[in-house]
């Protein structure tokens, strides 16, 4: 009776790793993948990518990706969060275009409130930031005296964003001030297909 | 707690012997408006059987009885049974907390306290036994 | 004798309550509110008053003579109390279709689903609240001003209540002193007269108080209620604010706000959802009163009063069911 | 990667050793099983949970059923011979043989018999008259209209007669749970054996008074006059406490009491026009 | 009972979730649109049909006392690669149905099936019987989603049915909204079917 | 602050309408119908037959048992049947019925019109007596006074309270009778402080009969240890459980008498029928019935002999107005409504009330609002609206432990729901039912 | 101050029949006495925090180690079935009275779906030994809690009268969504 059982389980358990095994491969992947559409999403047209960790304050860092298209930096992706959102955190992606304007806003996971806060990954939210760059466009609400209109009745989560994109374009400053005391070389010198992960 | 006394359930005799009488009762589950009383087997006990004593030697086996027992016993068995050692795991969370550095030995040392606990009920079954009387009624 | 005797069992007459009788009385010691409501919103109040009594009581109508198959009952009035409750409950200017919305979820969720009146176990215009304001965020905090008839419905000027210029000012890190004295902020005065953003029928605190006076004159309810729910509200808020005027504001600021007299007068009181021994009443209004600031003080809503009653609705059986009255004979035991 | 495999298969069997050691126990200690029987015959009961069987359900009878030894006394008076031969055959036990029973409501004081003395206006219901006073016509046995019996069927089987006032059986619906008897304060409906094409002849009064009283409130109520318990070639009738009464087991539908009743208080119900016929409809006329 | 009637039990008259009212968390919790509740319908009956199969399959080899333990080893193996094979596939669905997922080992529909059917049957009828429940359970919760999701977002299966700035009934896709909508859904199945045995 | 009882407790319109008219004697009726069970326990034996003389005040039904009482000839005459016949309640009952012949009396009563104070028998005659005189309570209860005087082994009683409340609206007897008979009753009361050896006697009487208070103040400064306290006027105050709260503070507990608290509580009518069966060896064979009622022409308040037929007193009180819905034995709160005018006179008929048909049916019945109106007036802190509930739906087992018991069956439920719900039906018919399971568990 | 949060959180704001869509079906089966109610509640505290306490020592010293972490729902609930049996055999060897007192008063149904969820979502949460077992117990709190709500509004409801089709589930789905609109008052608390 016992053995019967415990046949059960290790026939169970058996089919239980190979599955395991055939899926762990695919579910490493569509990790990944997701991240590189997101990237994909935020930034202009690229072929290679560099990764680079970005501290924006202390203890804080944040990811940023740079996307170039034959030698031209394309585009930074950063991928930024907040915890400022009416619940939880905030992840998402800001790719900024090389000359610091805002591209896309991508790759939204967050736990806000159905119908209120998620309201800021839909288009009528996001596309006011589009095209803006933060030098010049105050990355506030109106109510607080800035340039972004507020999903209507989900402020927190309007400055959430604001506040996200706000770290992510200090990333981007950095990023940039970096790359110019860098050799461009060394960044070139970097595989056309693959990613280089500089640390 | 509850004014209505007495909790009662139907059962049947299935065996006397001497004073005791066992009764088993009908199922009359808490689940009686689940819609899967009758697939549920996880952990739902179909039958109970109750020990009661009776010196009156009227009863036979296979006879509808009534068991009944008073609703504040059946608040204190939950109490015995369940909320203190609820209590005395928690405590015993909390010391060993304090008194081992590795969660695991916390853990352990908790369920220890716990398992201790049910001894302890153990050396008082006799005097437990003596505050849950169920009584008996033809019915 | 030619006539047949009537027989039935005592007693043989009965007092001149009746449930039209009731409900019309607070229908009545609404008025002075709506009044004052209708002087600060213009037409827009008198509008979403009559479509929420109307909507309710056709709904009524409606659902008793078509879907429960049986004899209406709208002549008694309590479904115009919850319109005229509904009403009192939402923004001035809030679109008609919402609040017919809310009159069906009123009377078909929250009280003919559980067969009608009095068998309802929440407040049935405060579950139409609740519903839309889970719904309807925008639409249901978007308060217009107190402009009177100088507007008209549609492009009233809005702004928000006393209670939520105070939350989101603490979340942007204000002291509270200073928002008590920003230009936004009505003082004690216009609170008291309704001069302020906030639902149609809750904003004067002097109208709510002159019909709570009509109702205990009319017996309709006791003081119990209210008054414990005033007084517990008060004490609570109290204690926080001498702990920390900064963080918290003033009792008084929090009774005269936020709907809380309204709710404490005519919503914790309704007699459905309400507990049936003055013990009971004591206990489920410091329980309002509790659950009321803590929401406001701390969670996601300015004002809690809606989400308290509801609250302690859910209480209501429990505390009926184990606080009784005191019997007679319990108190002095001689042998 | 040969690891993982290793170890899922490992931790697994291990706990699946313990679990299923703990759970054996169980299963011994606990007599988890239940007999699939039970199931089974309470697919065969009606369901309608009316208590007629007297238990708290149909799976409490249902248990009842798979663990008693024999089916004596147990039935469902609701599904009735049938199905109860059809728990028989599921639990290989015989049935005991009941004689099918139907509701029978003995008064039959309409206003034409038992005219109307006052109005009552109090609660309508039957329990609630009753504890007040004898009724709007005065009988304080008869039948006081408000329906408590019908209130209680659950198989409408039982409903009012707006002309009379009197409760009516619906014989193909009655299945004698015998509710309506619990519920009537005036112990006035009885279940009687079912007959042929649903046939009846019984006693519709239940009026102990005397004679020259009773007849007083209703012109159709027994007056003891004995006259069929004469007439009876069955000794079927019986009569205690001025009130004749059919034995329904040894009555053998003869009919020759009803003619012979004074005040008519012996209903014939189903019975081909009698042959007769004319005498009957001139006491009709003359009651 | 003919064999289709092993299948068509499940879809009313036997109907897990309106009639039975069973498994009803993941009921409440995925149905915030239609297409969460077709996947969670689908893995479901997938979970069901492949429990039944094996469990009738090996229903005489498994001794009656390690019954239980077996076959909850049994669903949760099945359960587990929904789970593993769903996040490598079919991310998206995953994230948004989230612990239900796993949860679906304790779904009273598929232990109850295994105890009351599957033990007792051949395998045909025990995969039609699989299919049958799965396949009311599924269309239940699309039906339920839909109905939540059209309300509660103006939307059916991620398509808009309304402009994005209009609004909708926003607590249908909450949590109260998941409970109203399926009290009255009972309550209406209730009566249809109350309507047809008549 | 005039003194009252706690909890609860109603105000109906007082409709007082024959206060201070005169007690009028009504004629001798030509027959009288007498039932054998006119008090609560066993019924009197009859000890007559058919065809027997009979004299005034002559016993002609022996108690049987001890909570019993004996019932006398309330005329002297023939006794023409012994039989069934209806009563208030509507069931037939023995009744003895007597056609009168003159007017001949007992010898050992004392007919004198004159007040006979000196009280010179020891107590135990003082019971033998008033049990002899079939009283029984007049209040209402009926029940046997001798048994409620008797005061049971190891109690005691510290004071005796005298009921002159009349909280029924429409009700006077007990007051005319107060002013009529003052000297008279304060004598019974004496009688009653010696029997039960208390120094200490209280009379309660409602506010609204100010002229009997001023009367009772001055004939209490004469006798010691008799005290008379006003009341504020409400329902049920009457109720003993009721009076004695308002009066000495102390709750009867559930289930108790008032002897456990040290208290007997006597009604004014038996207070006097004491009197004069202890003074006067006159049995209970008449009372004062106050008929009354809106339309009535002549309302009063009348000496009436145990026995004449309600007929008899509505004539006297001018005929019966048309249009009359109802006529109550009693009062409106607590009164039966009676099913016919044939119906002779019982012991606890305190009054025949007239109501006009416009006022006699009932308003149709609503859902309860759970609006705890009844809660809040019921005297007994019952929840009437939940016991109505359970008694609807027959889960009689529960009612026990929500104390259905306690009720009085004042009816001040029924009268304040605003639903106007026929709560005191049900539970009465919920208290019939607790009582049966009650008894089957003895 | 996290183990308050975790409360609160647990108890009024993400409790866990009302917001979380955990333990749906002895909710609905068990909400109709508050006698059961009450045992039920208890009994539910005990074993959901014992069953966090023993899932977070599978997860952290097993599981992980041996990174076999997709092996959590098939352990877990092995181990949270016999987990329920042992204490059921426990009592009754050790207490054979008080087993058969608790057996009268309520029959345990304590393998549902909320002890499982419960464990994978403290899980999730990352939490440390002591906190997930508060966790597990205040959810079961919030369990208690809404049961025990539910119970008396159906006791309540049983002295009134309900539309017939509204009946049963349908009545007890309806006020589970009002109890869920009553709760959600406390959203942003923390
Ligand atoms: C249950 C609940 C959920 C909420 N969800 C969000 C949210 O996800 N995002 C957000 O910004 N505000 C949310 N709010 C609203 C905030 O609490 C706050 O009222 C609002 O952001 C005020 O901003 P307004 O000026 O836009 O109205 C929510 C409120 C409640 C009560
Ligand atoms: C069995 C029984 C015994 C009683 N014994 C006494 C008694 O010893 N002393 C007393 O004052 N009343 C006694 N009573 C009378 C009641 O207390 C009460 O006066 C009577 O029931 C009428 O009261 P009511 O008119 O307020 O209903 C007794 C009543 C009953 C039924
Ligand atoms: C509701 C209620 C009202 C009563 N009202 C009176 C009353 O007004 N006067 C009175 O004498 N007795 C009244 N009684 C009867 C008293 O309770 C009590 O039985 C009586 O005073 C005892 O005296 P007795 O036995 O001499 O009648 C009332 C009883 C009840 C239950
Ligand atoms: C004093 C009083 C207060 C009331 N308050 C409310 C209320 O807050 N909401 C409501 O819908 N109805 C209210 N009503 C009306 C009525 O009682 C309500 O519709 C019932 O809850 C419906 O069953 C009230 C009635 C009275 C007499
Ligand atoms: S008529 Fe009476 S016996 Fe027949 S089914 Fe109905 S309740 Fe039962
Ligand atoms: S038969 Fe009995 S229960 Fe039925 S209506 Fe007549 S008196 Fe009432
Ligand atoms: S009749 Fe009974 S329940 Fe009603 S108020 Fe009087 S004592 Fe209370
Ligand atoms: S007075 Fe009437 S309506 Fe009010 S609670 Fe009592 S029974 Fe209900
Ligand atoms: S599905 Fe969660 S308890 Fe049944």
């Amino acid at each position: 009776m016992f053995l019967a059982l415990t046949l059960i389980a290790m026939l169970m358990s058996g089919a239980l790793s190979f599955v395991y095994l055939k899926t762990k491969d695919p579910i490493a992947r569509t990790d990944q993948v997701k991240k590189e559409k997101a990237i994909r999403e935020a930034i202009p047209p690229f072929d290679s990518l560099v990764v680079l960790k970005e501290p924006v304050s202390e203890g804080d860092t944040l990811t940023a990706s740079l996307g170039y298209a034959g030698d031209t930096l394309a585009g930074i992706a950063v991928e930024t969060y907040t915890t400022k959102g009416f619940s939880g955190m905030i992840k998402f992606v800001v790719g900024f275009t090389s000359d610091g304007r805002i591209n896309n806003l991508t790759g939204f996971t967050h736990k806000e409130t159905p119908g209120l806060g998620t309201k800021m990954t839909e288009p009528k939210f996001r596309n006011q930031f589009l095209g803006k760059n933060p030098e010049t466009f105050k990355l506030k609400v109106k109510k607080d005296g800035g340039d972004v209109d507020a999903i209507s009745a989900a402020t927190i989560t309007s400055r959430a964003v604001c506040d996200g994109i706000s770290k992510a374009w200090v990333a981007f400053g950095k990023t940039r001030k970096s790359l110019m005391s860098y050799e461009v070389d060394s960044v070139s010198a970097a595989t056309h297909t693959g990613e280089t992960t500089k640390q | 707690m509850d004014n209505s006394g007495i909790i009662e359930h139907a059962g049947v005799v299935s065996n006397i012997d001497g004073h005791r009488i066992t009764v088993s009762i009908l199922a009359q589950s808490a689940c009686a408006a689940c819609g899967a009383k009758n697939l549920c087997h996880v952990a739902d006990q179909k039958e109970k059987e109750v020990e009661i004593n009776d010196n009156s030697g009227t009863y036979r086996i296979g006879e509808k009885v009534s068991v009944f027992m008073k609703q504040s016993s059946g608040l204190r068995a939950v109490w015995y049974g369940y909320f203190i050692p609820f209590l005395v795991m928690m405590a015993g969370l909390i010391v060993g907390n304090l008194l081992f550095s590795r969660e695991w030995q916390t853990g352990l040392f908790a369920i220890g306290v716990t398992t201790l606990y049910y001894f302890f009920l153990y050396f008082l079954r006799k005097y437990i036994a003596k505050k849950f009387t169920f009584y008996i009624k033809k019915l | 004798m030619d006539q047949k005797l009537i027989v039935s069992p005592s007693p043989h007459i009965s007092g001149d309550y009746s449930i039209r009788k009731l409900m019309m009385h607070v229908v009545i010691a609404l008025i002075p509110a709506f009044l004052v409501s209708v002087w600060f919103f213009g037409y827009a109040a008198i509008l979403v008053t009559a479509v929420s009594v109307a909507s309710c009581v056709l709904f009524e109508y409606i659902i008793q003579r078509f879907v429960m198959k049986v004899k209406p009952t709208i002549d008694d009035g309590s479904a115009v109390v919850t319109g005229v409750l509904l009403a009192f409950n939402v923004p001035a200017n809030l679109p008609v279709w919402i609040i017919i919305l809310g009159a069906l979820v009123a009377i078909g969720i929250a009280k003919m689903s559980f067969g009608g009146l009095g068998n309802n176990p929440f407040n049935p215009a405060l579950v139409a609240r609740v519903f839309l304001l889970i719904s309807f965020p925008v639409q249901m905090t978007t308060w217009p001003l107190p402009k009177g008839f100088d507007t008209k419905y549609a492009d009233a000027i809005t702004g928000a209540t006393p209670l939520g210029i105070l939350k989101e000012g603490i979340r942007n890190g204000s002291s509270v002193i200073d928002l008590l004295h920003t230009p936004a902020m009505p003082d004690y005065q216009q609170l008291f007269i309704g001069n302020m953003g906030g639902s149609l029928g809750e904003i004067a605190a002097g109208a709510l108080l002159l019909g709570f006076i009509y109702l205990l004159w009319k017996r309709v309810i006791t003081w119990h209620i209210p008054v414990t729910i005033v007084f517990t509200v008060a004490v609570f808020t109290s204690v926080l604010w001498l702990i920390n005027p900064n963080r918290y504001a003033d009792p008084l600021f929090h009774v005269l706000t936020g709907g809380l007299l309204l709710g404490a007068i005519y919503m914790a009181t309704d007699y459905v959802t309400s507990p049936m021994t003055v013990r009971g009443m004591i206990i489920y209004a410091i329980g309002i009163g509790i659950v009321t600031v803590v929401i406001r003080v701390w969670g996601a809503y300015p004002e809690g009063v809606s989400f308290a009653i509801l609250f302690m609705n859910a209480f209501v059986p429990l505390i009926n069911r184990y606080i009784k009255p005191g019997r007679f004979g319990e108190e002095v035991h001689h042998a | 990667m040969g690891s993982i495999i290793l170890y899922t298969v490992l931790s697994l069997s291990v706990l699946a050793a313990i679990a299923a050691v703990i759970l054996y126990f169980v299963a011994q200690k606990f007599k988890v099983y239940e007999d699939p029987r039970i199931d089974e015959v309470e697919h065969t009961l009606p369901g309608a949970n009316c208590g007629g069987c007297g238990f708290a359900g149909c799976r409490n009878f249902a248990e009842a059923l798979v663990k008693a030894e024999s089916l004596d006394g147990l039935n469902c008076p609701v599904g009735g011979e049938s199905v109860m031969k059809e728990v028989a055959r599921i639990l290989g036990k015989e049935a005991m043989a009941q004689a099918p029973l139907v509701a029978v409501v003995r008064c039959n004081g309409t206003p034409e018999y038992r005219p109307r003395t006052n109005v009552y206006d109090g609660v309508k219901s039957c329990a609630v008259a009753h504890l007040l006073y004898t009724g709007e016509g005065g009988c304080p046995t008869g039948c006081l209209g408000y329906g408590d019996c019908v209130d209680v069927c659950q198989f409408d089987a039982i409903h009012m007669d707006p002309e009379t006032g009197l409760p009516v059986v619906i014989d193909d619906k009655c299945t004698a749970c015998g509710a309506c008897v619990k519920a009537c304060p005036r112990k006035i409906i009885e279940l009687r054996k079912k007959n042929k094409k649903d046939r009846k002849i019984y006693i519709a009064c239940v009026n102990q008074e005397k004679g020259a009283i009773c007849i007083k409130n209703c012109k159709v109520s027994c007056i003891a006059c004995g006259k069929c318990v004469k007439v009876c070639p069955f000794d079927a009738i019986t009569m205690e406490n001025n009130l004749a009464y059919i034995n329904a087991d040894k009555c053998r539908l003869c009919r020759k009491c009803a003619p012979e009743c004074p005040t008519n208080a012996i209903l014939e119900i189903n019975f081909p026009p009698p042959k007769a016929a004319e005498t009957t409809e001139i006491k009709e006329q003359s009651a | 009972m003919s064999k289709l009637s092993y299948f068509t039990n499940g879809l009313l008259k036997e109907n897990p979730t309106f009639v039975m009212v069973l498994g009803t968390c993941p009921t409440l919790a995925v149905t915030t649109s239609a297409f969460n509740g077709i996947g969670m319908g689908l893995a479901t009956t997938f979970v069901l049909t492949s429990s039944n199969l094996l469990i009738s399959l090996l229903r005489n080899l498994i001794p009656d006392k390690v019954r239980i333990p077996s076959f909850i080893v049994i669903i949760a193996t099945f359960v587990t690669i929904v789970d593993l094979v769903m996040k490598a596939f079919l991310p998206d669905l995953y994230q948004a149905l989230g612990i239900f997922i796993p949860l679906i080992v304790v779904n009273c529909i598929i232990m109850g099936r295994a105890e009351a059917f599957a033990q007792k049957n051949t395998p045909l009828p025990a995969i039609l019987d699989g299919l049958g429940m799965g396949t009311g359970f599924t269309v239940a919760l699309t039906l339920l989603a839909s109905i939540r999701e059209i309300l509660g977002n103006g939307s059916i299966f991620n398509v808009r049915l309304v402009s994005e700035s209009a609004s909708t009934i926003l607590i249908f896709i909450l949590a109260p909204g998941a409970f109203i909508t399926y009290g009255y859904m009972v309550a209406l199945v209730n009566i249809i079917k109350k309507k047809l045995s008549l | 602050m005039l003194k009252t009882f706690k909890k609860g407790g109603i105000h109906p319109e007082e409709n007082k309408l024959t206060a201070g008219k005169k007690i009028r004697v009504l004629p001798v009726p030509e027959m009288v119908h007498i039932p054998v069970i006119q008090h609560l326990g066993m019924p009197a034996r009859p000890i007559v037959k058919k065809g027997d003389k009979v004299k005034t005040g002559q016993l002609i039904a022996e108690a049987d048992g001890f909570v019993s009482a004996g019932v006398h000839s309330p005329v002297s005459g023939t006794v023409s049947k012994v039989d069934l016949m209806m009563d208030a309640g509507g069931y037939r009952k023995m009744t003895i019925s007597i056609q009168t012949a003159g007017d001949e009396w007992m010898e050992e009563i004392d007919r004198s019109p004159g007040h006979k104070p000196d009280i010179n028998i020891q107590p135990e005659e003082i019971l033998k007596k008033i049990a002899m005189a079939g009283i029984v309570g007049l209040g209402g209860a009926t029940f046997p006074t001798h048994v409620k005087l008797t005061i049971p082994r190891g109690r005691k009683a510290e004071s005796v309270i005298i009921n002159g409340v009349e909280c029924e609206p429409f009700l006077t007897s007990d007051h005319a009778l107060m002013l009529e008979k003052g000297p008279e009753i304060f004598t019974g009361i004496k009688i009653l402080m010696k029997l039960l050896g208390v120094k200490q006697a209280f009379v309660g009487i409602e506010a609204n009969k100010p002229d009997a208070i001023k009367l009772f103040r001055d004939l209490a400064m004469r006798h010691i240890g008799i005290a008379v306290v006003p009341l504020r006027v409400k329902y049920p105050q009457g109720g003993e459980k009721q009076l004695i709260k308002a009066i000495t503070g102390r709750e009867v507990p559930s289930g108790k008498l008032p002897i456990d608290v040290g208290t007997v509580v006597v009604n004014v009518g038996t207070t006097y029928a004491i009197y004069e069966a202890v003074q006067k060896n006159k049995p209970l064979i008449e009372r004062v019935v106050t008929v009354t009622g809106k339309k009535l022409a002549n309302p009063g308040n009348f000496l009436v002999r145990i026995g004449t037929p309600v007929e008899k007193l509505l004539e006297a009180a001018g005929g019966l107005p048309q249009n009359t819905g109802k006529i109550l034995y009693g009062g409106p709160m607590m009164g039966k409504a009676l099913p016919s005018t044939d119906i002779p006179v019982g012991k606890g008929c305190s009054g025949i009330l007239v109501m006009p048909l416009e006022e006699s049916r009932r308003r149709e019945m609503k859902v309860c609002i759970r609006c705890s109106k009844c809660v809040q007036v019921c005297p007994m802190g019952l929840e009437p609206y939940l016991l109505m509930a359970m008694s609807e739906r027959a889960m009689f087992d529960r009612m026990e432990n929500e104390k259905i018991m306690d009720c009085i069956e004042c009816g001040s439920c029924s009268y304040i729901c605003p639903s106007d719900r026929p709560l005191l039906d049900y539970i009465r018919l919920g208290k019939s039912e607790v009582n049966k399971i009650i008894r089957s568990r003895k | 101050m996290e183990y308050v949060i975790i409360v609160i959180a647990a108890l009024l704001v993400n409790n866990v029949v009302l917001t979380q869509f955990l333990g749906i079906c002895p909710f609905l089966g068990v909400s109709g006495k508050i006698n059961t109610s009450v045992g039920m509640g208890a009994a539910v505290i005990f074993v959901m925090s014992l069953a966090n306490l023993v899932t977070y020592l599978i997860q952290r010293y097993l599981l992980i180690p041996l990174h076999i972490e997709f092996m959590q729902t098939i352990s877990f609930i092995l181990i949270i079935a016999f987990l329920v049996q042992v204490v059921e055999i426990i009592l009754k060897k050790v207490n054979p009275a008080l087993y058969q007192a608790l057996g009268i008063y309520l029959p345990l149904i304590t393998t549902n779906c909320a002890v499982l969820g419960v464990t994978l979502l403290a899980v999730k949460n990352n939490f440390n030994l002591l906190e997930s077992v508060v966790y597990g117990a205040s959810m079961a709190a919030g369990f208690t809690l809404a049961l025990i709500l539910m119970a008396g509004i159906r006791e309540q409801l049983d002295l009134m009268n309900v539309p017939k089709a509204m009946k049963g589930f349908p009545v007890s789905l309806l006020l589970a969504g009002l109890l869920a609109m009553a709760f959600w008052g406390f959203s942003g608390i923390v």
